[in-house]
């Protein structure tokens, strides 16, 4: 594990962070086992050093854009529970409204552009939001969060195109979790990764995906430079996901192994590493690394039973948010003036 | 023979039968072998036909659609697998400037025949971007058939046809019924393209209804039944060829229609159908042709709000009771 | 004041308005900047705004359009320059899976303030690839405001009430007519969206015609008034929002319409504006409301061929007469 | 000038195809100048040796996917200067019966899948191609022509990993002309193109797009080596076109000098050169060549002569071909039974 930042305050917050996404994706697997949940959604769990060490290198003005796997992200970056599970369970004081759910939730507060239910959908919106930041002279950085499946998709070589041609302050982090769905990496992506982003110039790095203070150290750098006009990057970020591709995919032995799983558990979780860690360098102790761990498993269960009561939008909502400026979009695209 | 079975294995008999029939026909698309897609509809075919004619590809979806253009065009039959149907909008220009095209740009020298299989439908709280049904875009652009089987006989009968088709062929599953039962004959059968099916006749009112619609339609037809209105039922099942004929014979013989989608109404399927009755059978309509799309907003995911886009048995009904009663809401 | 100018300059002005009155705007698109698109219409505006905000774009139609959107996300208002409409297909996943459902999505936090801006128009020789008129796909799709000028006036206004909406607008210049003179007021000035304006009063029927077909609608009406029909011209001058309330009071006066649109017919734009006056016009309808559109074919290269897909303003004319006589093809 | 074949007849016929293309596009660009033909067209001028090198490689079994500068391709894959100049003209004996026209050229019987119009279109056209021949067990190899500019389209790069996955049997041929349109390849190209290929494990090569030997030369090894399951292959061929981007592309100083043209047509032009390496080796003399060009500017401008008095398409053609097995496809949309 290397050693990033010498402030203990900083360790502690990127734990917390990384139990919080725990204690969320926990919460919403069982929302969803016992039938309360609407739809389906896809488990961060085993991720978290990524969103974690990623996230802890911004501010609240850089922005990311997220993915169908990105209740991480969102956590990360800074949002709340409330908010979140909200959201997942479509009530009104979600972050969208209920209108987006689990694989929308955006928080605009937080420089979180929104999750994305297209694969490889929010490459352009990516790298055009690092566009506006270098045309407008606003010093904000943009991460790009995508899977290694996303790679397949002919867009990132587009923008990766144009980001290095203008030189644009956009990190793309490359989730790579040996998986895209039910299909392993290596069957579906050809050559390297890093070479792909080599090809168009751009810098491009591998870190452990499970080490957050690996990962931080390496985004705080490259955040910065980025900032400094030296962008784009490339990171390929190894990682695992625990569950399976979405909360219903329960027999996965056909397209991979419990052993597998369980040596990833039990060897490389971030959380309980980096908690080890925390612990032999004596910036914690045992008891009060399960201390936070109560603790933010109760405010996540609070959250759950606040949002498991709170309301559904009203049916009048239903055609409103269509087009910003226009109340009901309905009346309007039929002409009636406003 | 029939035997109940399930739209999943319809289409899966489908894809069976013709495989097995032509060995040029081939499958490919995102998780089709192992896992059969995450509606596990193609399950078991990797097992008969190999990895090497059930080929998972990567997330390509203009790569592999583009693929299966130029596969068709030098001897094979692909059949594509594109998961959802809102991933359409990435494959729109191998579809419509390639696949669509191709013979007509060739003066007929080049033929394209591939199928390429997808879903609509909404109410599964997927949220807007997994939710669209977005048949009206494909419908539009001549060179392209476009099928719309209602249940698990037309989905077989439909995607056969497709598989033998010369042309490129968008066929649409609901998603939503993928586990619904229908009698289905043991032996072959093909349902021929430009033959819309009555499904219940009727004097009163012509429900015109397309994919995961027809149920609602039918169901919307027996309440309206015990009430003593009288509604014929019809499913176009394919949008291009279109058997206007049949349904302008059903409007001519009713005096009223109801068109029944679930694209969004603006600019959609229900006002082709719609404007085609109202011309055809002018002088025969007894009140203005109505038409049920889905809301014109994108698919919210709150169950609460998702539900109102979608037309309901109840809505149709409600709507048909005033066409017969003669009570226009603001056509006056 | 006014003065004649093409309808070229008139976009290259709103846009220089536009970017002068507001530091956000900017553009991109393949060759805007020094060669000032293919077709001339941007040239200069780089000399003035300098290739910071006239962004010559590599060919990656889904990456900029995908950008312009991220861009639009956060401050800024970027116009895209697609150079040819049928290259829409390519980039329908940004602009209609992204762009048009983000401010719904998110519940309208994040708005998206972007213009797209191509054309449509056939009968250039330009073939099946580069001659199509697509506005019905997106006009479809909830979400995004269509645009369609029909000269230099309503290029000019239309385009810079695109700029400033803050929402994702797509407006389609006729290729065909960017050298063709309008009057024009030197004054800046906005056309408001949802506004049809009628060209033309009459008495007899109605012709609704978008864009390219408003110049063929105006003939037809010529021609026919010199045989004693008087048709009323009307634009819509945007599809969504569409002034359904100016057309469907007028055909409620003339009891007859035909509607031009230069799209196919099949599933387009003219089965959507036909069933929106046979419900509303009713009982005022004296004739079936007629569509004309775009033959539903590839469009061909060779002129002979390509000239038969367009309507004509004789063909026009004819119908036009054929309605007011009473006169019914087959709708018997 | 490297030898590559030790057969004259070869040498003569690569000679003579260049001589055929060049003449094809003077004649073409006169036809537009006199405004005798109808929309407009991209001249392959300049590039003969490319579109010769490579297709002298293959046989008429062997397909190509061809682009909106396609006529040298079509010329060399063995099309016929009178079908051709009917189809730029649009009438009946056209390749494609004048429905196609210049951006849609295919000759199906000489394995063109055609020409088209939209940039980096039929990248996946050629790798389905190959992917057809090797689920077929046939034997042909799929030559993909694109431009330089076309490699800024994320198809590309979708198909060259599935292209890699499945070693399929196709050749990705980038002519490298300097220009896309009005802009110059170091402005809108980041990186290395070569290097974009190899990032997917695809071996890449460069060669110089103006020495017919050099490139026929190489296209003869990697056909053969894709043909026996090695491919695919990238390669970059550096040349030059000497009209404008399109034929009403005049006035070009604004984006390139006319030194620059001149010099590429002084020193670099591929016939030329090769002509005088013919005749230093002794193959042909300055007579024949001269008889050559003469015989084949005669054929070309009867084959013009022929086309603008051949007939149009009848207009009952119209509806024809949109659908394979229906005779109109106006009446069968509506649902007319036939
Ligand atoms: C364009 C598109 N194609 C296919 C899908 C279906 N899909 C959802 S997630 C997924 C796998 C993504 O893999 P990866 O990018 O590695 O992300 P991970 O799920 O591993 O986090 C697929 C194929 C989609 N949502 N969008
Ligand atoms: C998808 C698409 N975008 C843009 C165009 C317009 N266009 C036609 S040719 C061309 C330049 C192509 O450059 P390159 O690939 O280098 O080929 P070259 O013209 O140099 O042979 C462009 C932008 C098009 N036809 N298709
Ligand atoms: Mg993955
Ligand atoms: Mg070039």
């Amino acid at each position: 594990m290397t050693k990033a930042r010498t402030n203990t305050e900083d360790y502690v917050r990127m734990y917390r962070q990384m139990v919080r996404i725990r204690a969320f994706e926990d919460n919403a697997n069982q929302l969803y086992l016992s039938a309360k949940m609407p739809g389906l959604t896809h488990m961060y769990s085993g991720q978290e050093a990524v969103a974690v060490g990623i996230c802890e290198a911004l501010t609240d003005e850089d922005r990311i854009t997220s993915t169908h796997r990105g209740h991480g992200h969102c956590v990360a970056k800074g949002a709340s529970f409330l908010e979140m599970f909200c959201e997942l369970l479509g009530r009104e004081e979600g972050y969208c409204r209920g209108k987006g759910g689990s694989m929308h939730i955006a928080d605009q507060a937080h420089g979180n552009l929104g999750a994305n239910a297209i694969v490889g959908g929010s490459m352009g919106i990516a790298t055009g939001a690092a566009l506006s930041a270098k045309r407008l002279g606003r010093d904000f950085v943009t991460v790009c969060f995508f899977g290694d499946g996303a790679t397949a998709q002919g867009l990132w070589y587009e923008v990766m195109n144009m980001a290095a041609l203008w030189r644009l302050p956009v990190i793309y982090a490359c989730e790579n979790n040996g998986y895209s769905e039910y299909t392993k990496t290596e069957e579906i992506a050809a050559g390297s990764l890093t070479a792909r982003a080599e090809a168009f110039g751009i810098e491009a790095h591998k870190v452990d995906g499970q080490d957050v203070l690996a990962v931080n150290d390496l985004a705080r750098k490259l955040v910065e430079r980025a900032r400094r006009g030296e962008g784009p990057f490339f990171v390929e970020l190894d990682t695992y996901r625990y569950h399976g591709h979405h909360v219903g995919d329960i027999n996965r032995d056909y397209y991979r192994s419990k052993d597998e799983e369980a040596a990833w558990k039990e060897r490389r979780d971030p959380i309980v590493n980096f908690g080890k860690w925390l612990e032999s360098e004596g910036i914690l102790t045992a008891e009060e690394l399960v201390a936070i761990n109560d603790e933010i498993r109760a405010e996540a269960e609070a959250a759950v039973a606040y949002a498991l009561d709170a309301k559904y939008p009203d049916a009048g909502e239903v055609d409103m948010h269509v087009f910003a400026g226009v109340e009901h979009a309905l009346p309007y695209i039929d002409g009636e003036r406003t | 023979m029939t035997r109940e079975i399930t739209l999943a294995k319809a289409v899966n008999e489908a894809i069976a039968e013709e495989m097995r029939r032509d060995p040029t026909v081939f499958l490919m698309g995102e998780d089709v072998a192992e896992a059969g897609t995450p509606f596990k509809v193609l399950a078991g075919l990797v097992d008969e036909f190999g990895p090497d004619r059930v080929i998972d590809t990567p997330i390509s979806e203009p790569g592999f659609v583009g693929m299966a253009v130029g596969a068709a065009m030098t001897g094979s039959r692909p059949i594509v697998d594109l998961m959802f149907g809102d991933f359409l909008y990435l494959v729109m220009d191998q579809l419509c400037n390639q696949a669509a095209k191709t013979h007509y740009m060739s003066g007929g020298k080049l033929k394209v025949p591939m199928v390429l299989r997808t879903n609509l439908g909404a109410t599964r709280r997927s949220a807007a971007q997994h939710s669209q049904s977005l048949h009206a875009l494909v419908a539009h652009i001549p060179g392209l058939k476009v099928a719309m089987p209602s249940s698990a006989y037309e989905a077989k009968g439909l995607l056969k046809t497709a598989i033998r088709d010369d042309n490129p062929v968008v066929i649409f599953e609901d998603k939503l019924m993928y586990q619904d039962k229908a009698a289905v004959p043991e032996e072959a059968y093909l349902i021929p393209f430009g033959e819309a099916a009555v499904l219940r006749e009727g004097r009163d009112i012509t429900l015109v209804a397309t994919s995961s619609m027809v149920q609602v339609a039918r169901q919307a037809a027996e309440t309206l039944a015990s009430e003593g209105i009288s509604a014929e039922v019809i499913d176009p099942r394919t949008l291009v060829p279109f058997d206007e004929a049949t349904i302008v014979e059903s409007v001519k013989k009713t005096s009223r229609a109801i068109i029944i989608d679930e694209g969004h109404r603006n600019f959609g399927v229900t006002g082709e159908i719609a404007s085609r009755i109202s011309e055809k059978a002018f002088y025969h309509l007894d009140y203005p042709v109505q038409r049920m799309g889905a809301m014109d907003v994108p698919v919210p995911f709150s169950p609460a709000l998702e539900d109102l886009t979608v037309p309901t048995p109840d809505a149709v009904a409600e709507r048909a009771r005033a066409a017969v009663r003669g009570e226009l809401a603001d056509a006056a």
